[in-house]
């Protein structure tokens, strides 16, 4: 009975998603309209140049990945309780370190330097992220804000790096940008034709890792009970001031990951920019319930947007900015519907009922194991 | 059993056939309550049994499904405590309503700052200072709620309710948290109240206490109204019988207890708590094999802290204490489970429990680093569910099953399995505190033939109950505790239910008890 | 380096505290009812576009000031729906407001005035002295309103309860949705203040993100500084101090780091939650919800 | 966006760095000399913004999909089209501000350093106060031409003029720029030279705001912008980005799209020094032409680089 449960849970998730990005497109096309273009072009559009040739699967799916890894960075800072606003700035920390060592030219054979570098990468933006795991737990400082700043403090590192470090850092101050990778750290390209890259490959191992320690080790019961219930992780002997900053660490070092898969697979340097993909993680996260699995199908949809958004430019002359649009009316869609439960409540409250409700959060089912 | 109401006084609060559902549980199911103006009437009902929610139904707070109320004779329908209070309602929750940082005075005007936009903070002060003096509650009203003992808080709730001019007020188990003598002032208060024409609505499940005050008692059993009586018209044994559904004076019938070794020692254990007075000032107490030691004494005394000390969640300033005769003063609570105690706790929504989580994963809590549930860092999670399964058929833990989240269980359920799962890795030391607050009888009797059971399997049982009967069923030896210190040893028989009385409250008796065994 | 400290460097603070200030009290009063709000950077980049839309169609920069306010009000209302109503998280919720913003101001200036990276210049609102516009002291004079207001008032008390704790603040029958609906709109409106200040009070134009990254300055003063109005101000004048400083160092050549002057605002937010700043306290009803137990 | 007519030969694709349109000044340049383009010759313009540094590749493609001549706007995308034109060997395009060996690119490099020399003469002549400013966006190379072009102008007429440097690392903060102007006004300087696209427009607003006709200038960069501070603009410093975008337009159109770095200065009307409104004296002129006659018979080499600057020095005027 309980897998009826779970298996009614289950569809339940993949209808309001469904009606969710539906309700998004729709109000995605009212702005279409009001840019005066025809909204069916668009979004025609915007599956040809998602999925219209072997190029444009291989673009979404290059586009899909660093959202894959920000989502997954969210989901475990989520499930451990925290709200990872900060894996913009993990992904600048670990693109920009793996961006440096790769450009050292170090002569180290393929199957080392790829591995090194993204170990430096994880590290990097591992330590950003710990830093706000750490405060929390030291002075509880509210791991929003820390985040944020954090973020803040990795852009000016990003640019001091490459705009004053040339003497002895591989960078090009006049291109904003590390020195090309050595080829022999970059992530193989894996769909010829295309910029696909093995970043894909390593996401997707992610997923399963991070779904593995989540549910099925002793660590990630841990971090999931910390996550929940402070009190009955204290009566468990669980520390968790310890649990969280390494949670934290681990969220960061996924975001890290992200940023080193584009700047070792696709873009080949890292450049004086923020990737941009931090926000919207948190977005991938909420949209796949924090569970890895559906994160990776998020994912698809946030890099299908965005792939199919330089088409929908070239093609109906939208506006760049109508991806942001999109996510955020996502986003909005998303929390609306995954408050569902609440809405009722809401709507009963204007009736005049009550109900009790926890200070739960959207975007988890919380208890159920997903079976592999 | 609708009452008929006295002709001769007049009706303050009528309420009839009121019903109020809760997901998983009905907590009102056709209650009927009248009171008289002027009078203090009593609200008798074990924990669980729909007193808050009727309260709180009359507050506005909760629209009731069905039933109506009628306030003076006059039929009333609240939308808000707004409503409630100009209708000449007040009410004292079971969980204070006052803002930590703000101070009396701003709390006592909160909701009720009178028509102005500005707020006159001298005017207010003053007059929440007269109101104070007028009925002898002796609070500073510029000091923050942060700084004041719980009895202080009391007042300040009272003081708001009587600010707003209430004629009726409602006071939701007020002596929870107080000790003895607070609690005497409390009745002064209410005396004073009735003088003055204020009609009192008084719940508990004391029965102490209604003979104490009540004029009149109305029992609720789990959500329906099961009789109304004139207090001195009654008996204890009547009440408690309304309130339990029968008869209650179920002594657990067990052999004597044969004391073995000492498994659990605590030595001159000192804690400073916040505003560093001594929550524990060198308390000692030994627990032996087979029996089971009950710690009677008024919740606030150190209780909670002893047994987290003991537990591993908190650190004592000072003081050793040893589980069979290995010391594990500030070993966290992993270890301490590994050399053999256990801990079922107070708190089961906050502590025992991770309510979101599959009854499988609540097994793991505690456990999860342990074989069988789990080896080398890896969850062996089909096995743990078969064990949650077999678990819950043992301990008749009704649920639909090991994937049913923990918060869909009703409290007797939820601790019936967090038993289910302390008592699995068979410990050597138990440590119960409260473990049947807010279960009914069939829950309580099932609770305590467990602990019973445990002890005779040889298994040394700490209890800590801020209700004496418990204690008095249990206890093969009753320690009175009292602002963090063992006052009192005595062997359950030798000592009067009168006597602990006094010793919980800080008097002591003439005939000693037995010096303190470690 | 005499000259270092004139009072073109303290106007030049006073600018750039300006939006600061009027978001960091937008946010303020939206925290101090118990909602999270990282939605302050939208807030005002919409306050931004709008005050020059509105005074590009009406011809007045007061007109387009009111517009902006307005339109603040109406995205706050997004949020206070998002986050109250639907119980949703406000956190989610504020990031989805940033997203938005983004993308529809750029959107409508392309679809307005068909150029994507900014709007047409339009009239500013004027100027009370030498580089100190109108707003400038009006922001100032939001500080003292915004204390009076928490401090003295019946509905600052209550607002104050509503996010110390919710569920009391309810059960003596004070609105506390109703309440944190109203707040989170005022925020909207100081926040979109402080964004028309960038664009009609500053400049006289919209351009791309141009709040560029304020909003989220203005949150961290907000926590740096206590989420007490005048310590809050405090904040955004250090802020402000260190970036007019930055700006100051390059023209009279001072040895002074400028990355490090770019970085100092985020270094002292964290080292402020650090707790190396004493009794960082934030409400404590902050994100939670009347629920009645 | 696309103009043009939609029956006509081809289309041609412009990529914008992340910047995108609507700076006024360098990007919408280019937009406008491809827009005349397509008029003239009937073909199809179309602009593609990038959203990131990810976008180009992709966008520079779709360009290459739809038109035998993709335009790309800006040294940020030097990697990129060389990434993309390595891929598509028989595709044409150009990229303005950038050197790119293939041959299929046209690289539009602009000497702005030779302007920018002339601005700087005339700068350092018409200086009341002595003092100079510069506000950079970010140390880039055609910032660092410019740059430098117009320091060697100023010493060259006037070496103990002082200039003040100032960057802010953004070419899209507005009030940033303000605020530098203001300062480097309140510092004393008197005619600013803003090279810092968005980022400039702030000049614009500062003197403006500060309101002194006649006594402080701004130095028109790229274009004109004399729009944005009517009578603030002492003269301009152009960039001809859309002639060089119109030309590249126009060799594809009559099949004469040559690759290889084409060098637009002075001589190929590709910079230029302009006094649109008449605010140069007339003797300071003659001093400008005389510079610019230098120039042209290549007797002076305006200093592009800092280590060109350091070696540079003004020959005996002839
Ligand atoms: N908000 C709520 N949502 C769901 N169930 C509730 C809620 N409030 C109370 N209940 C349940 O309704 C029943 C009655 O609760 P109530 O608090 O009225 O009992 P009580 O008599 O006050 O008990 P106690 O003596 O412990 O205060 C209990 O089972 C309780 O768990
Ligand atoms: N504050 C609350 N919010 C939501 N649900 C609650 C709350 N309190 C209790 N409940 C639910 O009300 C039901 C009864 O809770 P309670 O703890 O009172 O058990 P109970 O009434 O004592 O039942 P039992 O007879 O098994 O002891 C359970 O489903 C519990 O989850
Ligand atoms: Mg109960
Ligand atoms: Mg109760």
């Amino acid at each position: 009975m309980s897998d009826s449960l779970r298996s009614r849970g289950l569809t339940m998730t993949v209808l309001t998603s469904v009606a969710a990005v539906a309700v998004a497109l729709l109000v995605g096309a009212i702005f279409i309209l009001l840019s005066q273009q025809n909204p069916v072009t668009a979004y025609k559009a915007l599956l040809e140049g998602a999925f219209g040739s072997r190029r444009a699967i291989g673009e979404t799916l290059a586009a899909s990945t660093p959202y894959i890894f920000g989502g997954l960075a969210f989901a475990v800072a989520y499930r451990a309780g925290l709200f990872n606003i900060g894996i913009e700035g993990q992904m600048v920390m670990g693109g920009l370190a793996a961006g440096v060592f790769a450009a050292w030219n170090l002569d180290l054979p393929r199957v080392l330097y790829i591995p090194c570098a993204l170990l430096v990468a994880a590290v990097a933006g591992g330590i950003w992220g710990a830093i706000a795991g750490a405060l929390k737990a030291v002075s509880g400082a509210h791991e929003v804000i820390t985040t944020i700043m954090l973020n803040y403090l990795a852009f000016q590192v990003l640019s001091y790096t490459l705009l004053r470090t040339e003497g002895w850092l591989p960078v090009n101050p006049q291109l904003q940008a590390t020195k090309p990778s050595s080829p022999d750290a970059r992530l193989p390209n894996i769909l010829s034709g295309t910029r696909l890259h093995a970043g894909l490959l390593l996401g997707l191992l992610m997923a399963l890792l991070v779904w593995y320690l989540l549910f099925r080790t002793t660590f990630g019961y841990r971090l999931r009970t910390v996550g929940l219930s402070k009190g009955a992780a204290a009566y468990a002997g669980m520390r968790w001031g310890a649990t969280i900053t390494i949670a934290m660490f681990i969220s960061g070092a996924l975001g890290g990951l992200g940023g080193a898969s584009e700047t070792l697979g696709l873009l080949g340097q890292q450049y004086n920019a923020p990737q941009g993909y931090g926000f919207a993680s948190i977005a991938v996260g909420l949209v796949g319930r924090n569970n890895p699995f559906g994160v990776v199908l998020a994912a698809l949809l946030f890099g299908t947007l965005r792939s199919g958004s330089t088409a929908m430019q070239n093609q109906a002359g939208t506006s760049k900015e109508l991806v942001l649009v999109l996510q955020g009316l996502v986003i909005l869609a998303f929390a609306a519907l995954a408050a569902s439960g609440r809405v009722q409540s809401w709507w009963a409250k204007r009736r005049g009922q009550r109900f009790d409700e926890g200070t739960d959060t959207v975007g988890v089912e919380p208890g159920v194991a997903p079976e592999l | 059993m609708v009452v008929q109401p006295e002709p001769q006084a007049p009706l303050a609060v009528e309420m009839a056939g009121i019903v109020k559902r809760f997901p998983g549980v009905v907590a009102n199911d056709g209650i009927d309550l009248s009171v008289r103006r002027g009078e203090i009437h009593a609200l008798l009902g074990e924990n669980g049994a729909g007193k808050s929610t009727l309260m709180n139904i009359l507050m506005g707070l909760y629209p009731p499904d069905s039933g109506e109320i009628r306030i003076d004779g006059v039929p009333a329908r609240f939308h808000s405590p707004r409503d409630a209070v100009n209708a000449g309602l007040g009410m004292v929750h079971q969980h204070f309503m006052l803002i930590s940082r703000f101070t009396v005075t701003e709390n006592v005007i909160l909701g009720n700052e009178g028509a102005s936009f500005t707020l006159d903070r001298r005017a207010a002060e003053r007059t929440v200072g007269e109101t104070a003096e007028r009925y002898g509650l002796r609070v500073d009203p510029k000091a923050l709620i942060d700084e004041l003992p719980v009895g202080m808080q009391q007042r300040v709730e009272i003081l708001r309710v009587l600010y707003q001019q209430s004629r009726t007020l409602i006071l939701d188990e007020p002596t929870a948290l107080l000790t003895p003598q607070e609690v005497e002032d409390l009745y002064d208060i209410l005396l004073q109240l009735k003088e003055a024409g204020h009609t009192v609505i008084f719940i508990t499940h004391k029965l102490r206490e209604v003979a104490a005050i009540s004029d009149r008692v109305t029992v609720i059993r789990r959500g329906k109204t099961v009789g109304t009586r004139e207090t001195r018209e009654t008996t204890a044994e009547e009440l408690a019988e309304l309130m339990v559904g029968r008869d209650v004076r179920l002594h657990v019938d067990r052999p004597p207890s044969q004391p073995g070794d000492a498994v659990l020692q605590v030595f001159d254990l000192h804690l400073r708590g916040k505003g560093n007075r001594d929550v524990l000032d060198g308390l000692s107490l030994g627990v032996r094999r087979g029996e089971i030691v009950g710690v009677a004494g008024v919740e606030g005394n150190g209780q909670t802290e002893l047994v987290e000390c003991i537990a591993g969640l908190q650190k004592p300033d000072s003081g050793t204490i040893m589980i069979q005769g290995t010391e594990t003063t500030g070993w966290n609570p992993i270890e301490l489970r590994e050399v053999g105690l256990s801990y079922i706790p107070e708190d089961r929504h906050h502590r025992g429990l991770v309510l979101p989580f599959s009854l499988t994963e609540n097994m793991l809590l505690g456990n999860s680093t342990f074989a069988p549930f789990s080896s080398g860092g890896r969850i062996d999670y089909a096995r743990t569910r078969e064990i949650a399964a077999k678990e819950m058929a043992e301990f008749d833990v009704r649920a639909p099953g090991p994937e049913t989240p923990a918060g869909s269980l009703s409290g007797g359920n939820q601790q019936k399995f967090i038993i289910a799962r302390e008592l699995f890795r068979e410990p050597d030391v138990i440590l119960a505190i409260q473990p049947t607050r807010g279960l009914d009888v069939g829950a309580i009797e099932f609770v305590h033939g467990q602990l019973v059971e445990e002890r005779d399997k040889g298994r040394g049982v700490m209890l800590i109950s801020f209700d004496l009967d418990e204690i008095f069923d249990l206890a093969d030896r009753i320690l009175i505790i009292y602002q963090g210190r063992i006052v009192g040893d005595f062997p359950s028989g030798k000592i009067t239910r009168a006597e602990c009385g006094l010793l919980m409250g800080g008097k002591t008796i003439e005939q000693e008890g037995e010096p303190i065994r470690v | 380096m005499a000259d270092f400290f004139d009072i073109n460097l303290l106007k030049a603070i006073l600018r750039m505290a300006t939006p600061l200030i009027f978001a960091a009290m937008g946010g303020l009063i939206c925290e101090r009812s118990g909602v999270m709000n990282i939605g302050l950077e939208g807030m005002m980049l919409t306050g931004a576009f709008v005050a020059v839309l509105g005074t590009y169609y009406l011809h007045n920069p007061w007109w387009g000031l009111l517009c902006a306010l307005i339109s603040g009000a109406l995205v706050g209302l997004i949020h206070a729906f998002w986050s109250i109503g639907l119980r949703s998280d406000q956190i989610v919720t504020g990031t989805a407001i940033n997203l938005l913003a983004a993308g529809i101001t750029i959107f409508l200036c392309q679809r307005l005035w068909q150029q994507s990276g900014r709007s047409p210049q339009v009239e500013t609102l004027p100027n009370v002295t030498s580089g100190v516009n109108v707003l400038v002291p009006i922001a100032f004079l939001l500080v003292p309103v915004v204390w009076y207001f928490l401090r003295t008032t019946k509905p600052g008390l209550r607002l104050m309860a509503s996010g110390e704790s919710p569920q009391a603040a309810e059960s003596v029958g004070i609105a506390v949705d109703k309440l944190r609906y109203v707040a989170v709109m005022t925020s909207g409106m100081f926040a979109a203040a402080g964004g028309a200040y960038l664009s009609i009070g500053s400049l006289s134009l919209f351009t791309r993100d141009m709040t560029a990254g304020r909003g989220f300055i203005a949150l961290a003063a907000v926590i740096f500084g206590n989420w007490m109005p005048i310590g809050t101000l405090g904040a955004c004048l250090l802020f402000a101090g260190s970036q007019a400083l930055q700006v100051q160092a390059q023209i009279k050549g001072i040895g002074i780091s400028t990355d490090l002057l770019l970085a100092l605002p985020y270094l002292l937010t964290l080292i402020a939650l650090a707790g190396f700043v004493r009794n960082s306290r934030p409400p404590a009803g902050l994100g939670q919800h009347p629920t009645t137990h | 966006q696309s103009v043009g007519a939609q029956d006509a030969g081809f289309t041609v694709t412009m990529v914008t760095d992340t910047a995108g349109l609507g700076d006024q000044n360098f990007n919408d340049l280019a937009n406008a000399g491809g827009t005349q383009a397509a008029e003239d010759f009937g073909i199809e313009w179309k602009v593609l913004e990038s959203v990131d540094i990810p976008a180009y590749v992709p966008n520079l493609t779709a360009g290459v999909e739809q038109g035998p001549l993709t335009v790309a706007v800006g040294f940020l995308l030097t990697d990129a089209v060389a990434q993309v034109a390595a891929q598509y060997p028989d595709a044409h395009f150009a990229i303005i501000d950038a050197a790119v060996e293939a041959d299929n690119v046209q690289s539009v490099l602009y000497r702005e350093q030779e302007a920018a020399f002339l601005g700087g003469v005339a700068a350092g002549l018409m200086t009341q106060t002595n003092k100079l400013g510069i506000i950079g966006g970010q140390r880039i190379p055609p910032v660092i031409r410019y740059e430098v072009g117009f320091r060697a102008g100023v010493e060259a007429v006037n070496p103990d003029a002082e200039i003040v440097i100032a960057y802010a690392d953004d070419f899209g903060d507005p009030d940033k720029g303000k605020e530098l102007a203001l300062a480097q006004f309140a510092d004393g300087a008197d005619i600013l030279f803003p090279i810092a696209g968005l980022t400039g427009v702030g000049a614009y607003s500062a003197i403006s705001e500060l309101n002194n006709p006649g006594e402080q200038w701004v130095i028109g960069v790229d274009v004109t912008q004399e729009h944005n501070a009517p009578g603030f603009e002492a003269f301009v410093v152009r960039k001809g980005v859309d002639t060089g975008v119109y030309q590249a337009i126009e060799q594809e159109v009559n099949g004469t799209f040559t690759a290889g770095v084409h060098s637009l200065g002075i001589a190929e009307g590709g910079v230029g020094f302009e006094d649109p409104n008449g605010r140069v004296p007339a003797e300071i002129m003659t001093e400008v032409e005389t510079f610019q006659s230098m120039i042209l018979d290549g007797s002076l080499v305006a200093p592009s680089t800092d280590e060109e600057y350091e070696v540079f020095e003004v020959p005996a005027a002839g």
